[in-house]
């Protein structure tokens, strides 16, 4: 159980510092490539928890979709004009004060400890081994309605896409 | 990985972890040799097709052509552009390339050689060889060159589209076969007694046409079309930086072969599997002596070419050559008497790779017949043909397979029926892209 | 060759090349001098609107080498080889061009004998032009196979041209009066040997490429000229007459032997890539068919007819215009009565044909561009002088 | 062999249209020379081709007499499709004379005028963009004219592009 742990840790610490750095980066492509990297960290832990499906679908919808058209959106617009406009708008304190009512928040829960949290029994928290096949019976049964609510919400947002583009073109 | 017939020199307890680095450090060792030959395959082929003899010089027939590539490459100067960023300069080929081949790692060369049964295999080859559009994209970025930039822009576009084609392609196949693990999808296609190639040929044709865009191949290499965008996103890499593209286009061409073999193609099954009568007197059957006959044909050539080489080093690599035929034929012909196990390890190798050498020469020789598309005829074909066929064709699989289900029919008969009506469709498809086509033509032309 | 560092000048008003950057919505593209697909020396820059040409302006003068200048400190004789270094891919035409201009201006007739052997290698290098034409446009287009065929094709007719007067490219086979040289034996074995196996090999191309679909949607409809544009535009030539104009000087003027043999005049109506391809396939054949028509019998006789050894022409002017593989050859000759001509202005085809380049880029793609460029054939040595 | 004065219908119908416009008309080596007034270059090449339909220019070029003082020949060669005839138009130019463009007329005649502006410095008037075409933009000196001695280069030219000293 050694290596899941320090596994676990490896992906975790991945996750966070790449995601601080997607914040902090100057350069825009450098920002989407920690971005990149934060969400294969999160496909890594979805991994350890033998999650194989979702650990795949991770990969192919967010990194090697929806992440290609940001970095080709990037590309296409003009760098050097956004790059010289003012990056932050001078809202230091509400940020400020948000960020402290979060940490306040975190910190208490850590402080009550795990055994306040109503956790599921251990062995659901691990996926039933050919979880492909389970994955799709559930989503085709018990959640069939939220399944197709969102291919609704898929279909509404491609026609939105299609009517801008022809006006432009 | 307990059917591995290792002997068990390594105690089980790190066996997992131990053998699958072992195969890992075999490919990665073995692919750069097996891109190269495959280079040195296609410009044989190409001078074969084009009435010319190819590399001749390094070596008998230039079959040391690919190690003298690779030596240049190593000694190359390595220029990097004035103001590119040189971070992703330097990270974008070896994305490209470890995404390559990480990709092998569900990729089943034999019923023994598999670094990982994954149950989701298939997805998981899909999944990372996906990522390598980031190398191309990156690449095209961080050179800072116009042209660079058009070529990686294209070829981004270009990959995402036929990814939806190519992957639609293979869930038709998928449907017969149930499971995504690549070992299952070969043992279905044992079972059911057919290569899906034969019961899903039009899932067969979206793919090879898919797999064909997906490695920015001929004719659809626009990205690196020469006469436009120079060279597309590899314009400013050189030396062994360039390689590592190259690398890695090659090896994205084997991923994508692998695939096609296991799930159209019955992976590493002999062509009649279940035809198993033997040899008059022998435990063998007759199309297993096949490959061992094979070899020994090709050694003989060899052995007959060598007298004839001009100078005496040819004379003795030619042989060296025959001599290497011979040992392979001599292994076939003698795992034959071995354990199951190995008989089947080894002729599943053979069988694998055959069919992938010949997916390859089919790409070599479509490279050579046509011209290459415009971008936006390439767009064009890939979002208003192949993909509204792809779709057509899963569901005309889907209800064949429903059909053979309740009613009782048999899938052959249902599947052929699946292909007729997907073929309508798609005469009706490209016909009415034709008169839209040439509508839109006439209007532009005035 | 307008260079470009003044501020702009040489653009209808557009900033220097640095400024248009991607961002804005048109950008300048420079294709040339050194690209590979433009056949030499010529640069065009390229306005584009996304993927669409906007404006296009062709820069030339690269391979500029004052011919006509040259010519007016040679000799007749001295200035013949020149004539070949113009269209280098068809410098056969060229010489019997200027041969024939001269003989025109001293009223003088090369023997029947002279003028058929003339005509045959003619043909064959109009063969050569346009299978050197076909390679690299289907190069340019993407179709790697077609150039091979082509080059061994045109091997055997640059061996034929290698015997009779020892060089392959810029042959200087005629002179002024006829031919210097007597054909060698097996010349007619030869030719005809060439224009037996020509037939099979013109079919090869055309499976290759005449009925595949990805060659079809290239060409056609790319670059599409007019009837009525190509005349106001002077495009002369298989450009012409694959916009539907029946007209070739072979016929309408006929000089050396043309009017002994009979062939046909391909054209095509709408006037695209494609039918510029069909016209030239069939010109090949044509093109074949005339060269077996006169080796059957080529006239025996003298070779040269007698103008002596200084030409002086009287003094006057004379326009000469031949069919050469690219449209209409002419050269314009004014002789002031001494051994070097007063002027000597030749007729490009493929400068004025590269004119009709904007009208028919005007519109089309970048990819189509290149299509473009190969579909006018030019070649730049022409096109400089 | 010498030019024979020519006088089939076309030249009398030239002359009953433009008068003295036309100043003679001669035949050499069996081509029509006709020799017209430079100012009135554009109605006679626009009368060409719409009433005689000589609808193709075949080429527009130029000769220089430096004896003379109209130094210039501009000639135009002319061809007819329906009546598969040549015609020849000739007009005395002096050196700095513009001469009219025959752009609006045929359309070829852009790059042709641009190649005689650049070899022979003869201003077309309403030409759309008359600049040098083969030359580039900087040379100074039109290479074509007699008295440019084949010698003598623009070598400020040669010196500051190419770098060679001596321009030869």
């Amino acid at each position: 159980m050694a290596l899941s742990y320090i596994l676990f840790a490896f992906f975790a610490t991945v996750a966070v510092v790449s995601a601080i750095l997607m914040v902090t980066r100057r350069n825009i492509v450098h920002s989407a490539v920690s971005l990149i990297t934060t969400l294969l960290a999160t496909a890594g832990i979805f991994l350890q928890l033998r999650g194989e499906f979702l650990f795949v679908v991770q990969i192919i919808l967010y990194v090697g979709g929806i992440m290609v058209l940001f970095v080709f959106v990037i590309m296409l617009v003009n760098l050097d004009i956004s790059l010289r406009s003012v990056q932050f708008n001078r809202q230091k304190w509400v940020a400020g004060v948000l960020a402290l009512v979060l940490g306040a928040q975190v910190v208490f829960a850590v402080w009550l400890g795990s055994g306040t949290l109503r956790l599921p029994p251990r062995h659901l928290a691990v996926m039933p081994a050919r979880n492909t096949e389970a994955v799709g019976q559930a989503l085709f049964s018990q959640y069939i309605l939220p399944f197709e609510i969102a291919s609704v919400l898929l279909l509404v947002a491609m026609i939105g896409a299609v009517v801008m583009a022809k006006r432009r073109v | 990985m307990s059917h591995l017939t290792m002997p068990h020199l390594i105690p089980t307890s790190i066996q997992p972890y131990v053998l699958p680095v072992l195969w890992g450090v075999v490919i990665v060792a073995v692919l750069p040799l097996l891109a190269g030959y495959i280079v040195l395959l296609e410009r044989k082929v190409m001078a074969d097709m084009q009435a010319r003899l190819g590399p001749m010089r390094v070596g008998p027939h230039g079959l040391l052509q690919p190690i003298a590539d690779a030596v240049k490459l190593l000694l190359k100067e390595d220029i990097i552009p004035h103001d590119a960023d040189r971070l992703m300069f330097w990270v974008a080929p070896l994305i490209s390339v470890t995404m390559a081949l990480l990709a092998y790692a569900a990729m089943p060369f034999g019923p023994a050689f598999q670094i990982a049964d994954l149950n989701v295999g298939l997805l998981f080859i899909l999944a990372i060889s996906s990522l390598g559009i980031y190398g191309i994209v990156l690449g095209g970025w961080a050179s800072n060159s116009h042209y660079s930039l058009l070529g990686a822009l294209r070829s981004a576009a270009q990959l995402v589209s036929y990814e939806t084609a190519a992957g639609l392609g293979l869930v038709s196949a998928l449907l017969l076969a149930g499971s995504l693990s690549m070992r299952e999808i070969v043992q279905a296609q044992y079972d059911q007694g057919e290569w899906f190639v034969f019961s899903v040929p039009i899932g067969f044709f979206i793919y090879l046409v898919g797999s064909i865009a997906e490695t920015n191949r001929a004719p659809f290499d626009l990205p690196e079309a020469e006469s436009e965008l120079v060279a597309g996103y590899m314009t400013e890499y050189s030396g062994f930086r360039w390689s590592l593209y190259f690398l890695a286009e090659y090896a994205n061409m084997i991923i994508v072969a692998g695939i096609a073999t296991t799930l159209f193609l019955g992976g590493w099954l002999r062509p009649f599997p279940r035809f198993n009568d033997r040899l008059p007197g022998t435990s063998v059957e007759i199309l297993d002596a096949l490959p061992s006959l094979v070899f020994l044909g090709v050694a003989a050539y060899c052995f007959w070419l060598a007298p004839k080489q001009p100078v005496k080093i040819q004379k003795l690599v030619m042989g060296l050559v025959g001599g290497l035929c011979v040992a392979l034929a001599a292994a076939l012909a003698g795992s034959l008497f071995a354990p199951d196990a190995v008989r089947l390890g080894v002729h599943g190798g053979f069988w694998f790779m055959a069919k992938v050498m010949a997916y390859l020469y089919a790409f070599l020789w479509i490279r050579f017949t046509f011209p290459r598309y415009r971008f936006d005829q390439l767009m064009r074909l890939g979002w208003r043909f192949l993909i509204p066929l792809a779709l057509v064709n899963l569901i005309a699989v889907a209800v064949a397979l429903v059909v053979s289900q309740e009613w009782g029919w048999h899938p052959r008969v249902t599947t052929i029926l699946a292909t007729l009506a997907t073929l309508s469709v798609a005469v009706w498809l490209a016909s009415s892209d034709e008169k839209h086509e040439t509508a839109i033509r006439t209007a532009d032309g005035e | 060759m307008a260079d470009t560092r003044n501020n702009g000048g040489t653009w209808s008003g557009a900033s220097n090349v640095e400024t248009t950057v991607l961002g804005a919505d048109e950008i300048i593209l420079n294709m040339g001098p050194q690209h590979p697909s433009t056949h030499g020396v010529l640069r065009v820059k390229l306005k584009l609107d996304g993927e669409r040409v906007v404006d296009s302006e062709c820069i030339i003068g690269y391979l500029h080498r004052g011919v006509e200048k040259i010519a007016e400190h040679r000799s007749y004789q001295q200035f013949a080889p020149y004539v070949d270094r113009m269209d280098y891919v068809a410098a056969v035409s060229n010489g019997l061009g200027y041969c024939e201009a001269v003989e025109k201006l001293l009223g003088a007739e090369a023997p029947p004998r002279a003028r058929v052997v003339r005509t045959i290698l003619t043909e064959l290098q109009r063969i050569a032009s346009h299978l050197l034409w076909l390679g690299t446009h289907a190069l340019d287009i993407g179709a790697l196979t077609p150039v091979f065929y082509c080059f061994r094709e045109r091997e055997e007719i640059l061996k034929i041209f290698e015997k009779y007067c020892g060089a392959r490219l810029t042959t200087h086979a005629f002179r002024i009066g006829g031919l210097q040289y007597e054909t060698y034996d097996g010349f007619e074995a030869d030719v005809k040997r060439f224009c037996e196996d020509f037939a099979t090999k013109i079919d090869e191309y055309e499976t290759l490429l005449t009925e595949n679909r990805i060659w079809v949607g290239r060409t056609k409809g790319v670059g599409k000229l007019s009837a009525e544009d190509a005349i106001a535009l002077g495009v002369t030539g298989p450009v012409l007459r694959a916009s539907g104009v029946k007209w070739d000087i072979r016929k309408a003027m006929p000089y050396a032997a043309y009017d002994q043999y009979e062939f046909e005049i391909p054209t095509r109506p709408t006037g695209d890539t494609y039918d510029r391809y069909v016209v030239r396939m069939e010109e090949m054949r044509q093109s074949r068919r005339i060269c077996l028509q006169a080796v059957e019998n080529i006239p025996s006789g003298p070779i040269m007819a007698k103008v002596g050894k200084v030409l002086k022409p009287p003094p006057g002017e004379v326009y000469h215009a031949i069919e050469a593989p690219k449209g209409e050859l002419g050269y314009y000759i004014v002789s002031d009565g001494t051994t070097q001509p007063y002027r000597l202005r030749v007729r490009p085809p493929s400068f004025i044909n590269l004119q009709a380049f904007d009208r028919m880029a005007r519109g089309s793609l970048v990819a189509d561009v290149v299509a473009i460029i190969g579909t006018i054939d030019i070649v730049l040595g022409e096109v400089d002088r | 062999m010498a030019p024979v004065p020519l006088d089939n219908e076309l030249v009398q119908r030239l002359k009953a249209r433009f008068g003295e416009a036309i100043r003679e008309a001669t035949l050499d080596r069996k081509q029509a020379i006709v020799l017209v007034a430079v100012g009135k270059l554009r109605e006679i090449s626009g009368y060409c081709r719409d009433e005689e339909k000589f609808d193709m220019l075949t080429d527009l070029t130029a000769v220089d007499w430096p004896k003379r003082e109209k130094r210039f020949d501009v000639i135009l060669n002319l061809y007819s499709f329906p009546k598969n005839e040549r015609l020849r138009l000739k007009a005395h130019a002096a050196e700095s004379e513009a001469v009219p463009s025959v752009c609006a007329v045929w359309p070829v005649a852009n790059w042709l005028e641009r190649e005689c502006f650049d070899m022979f410095g003869i201003v077309f008037e309403g030409h759309p963009d008359l600049k040098r075409i083969l030359l580039p933009d900087e040379w100074q000196g039109h290479p074509l004219r007699k008295d440019y001695d084949i010698l003598k280069q623009d070598t400020a030219w040669v010196r500051e592009n190419l770098g060679i000293e001596s321009g030869q």
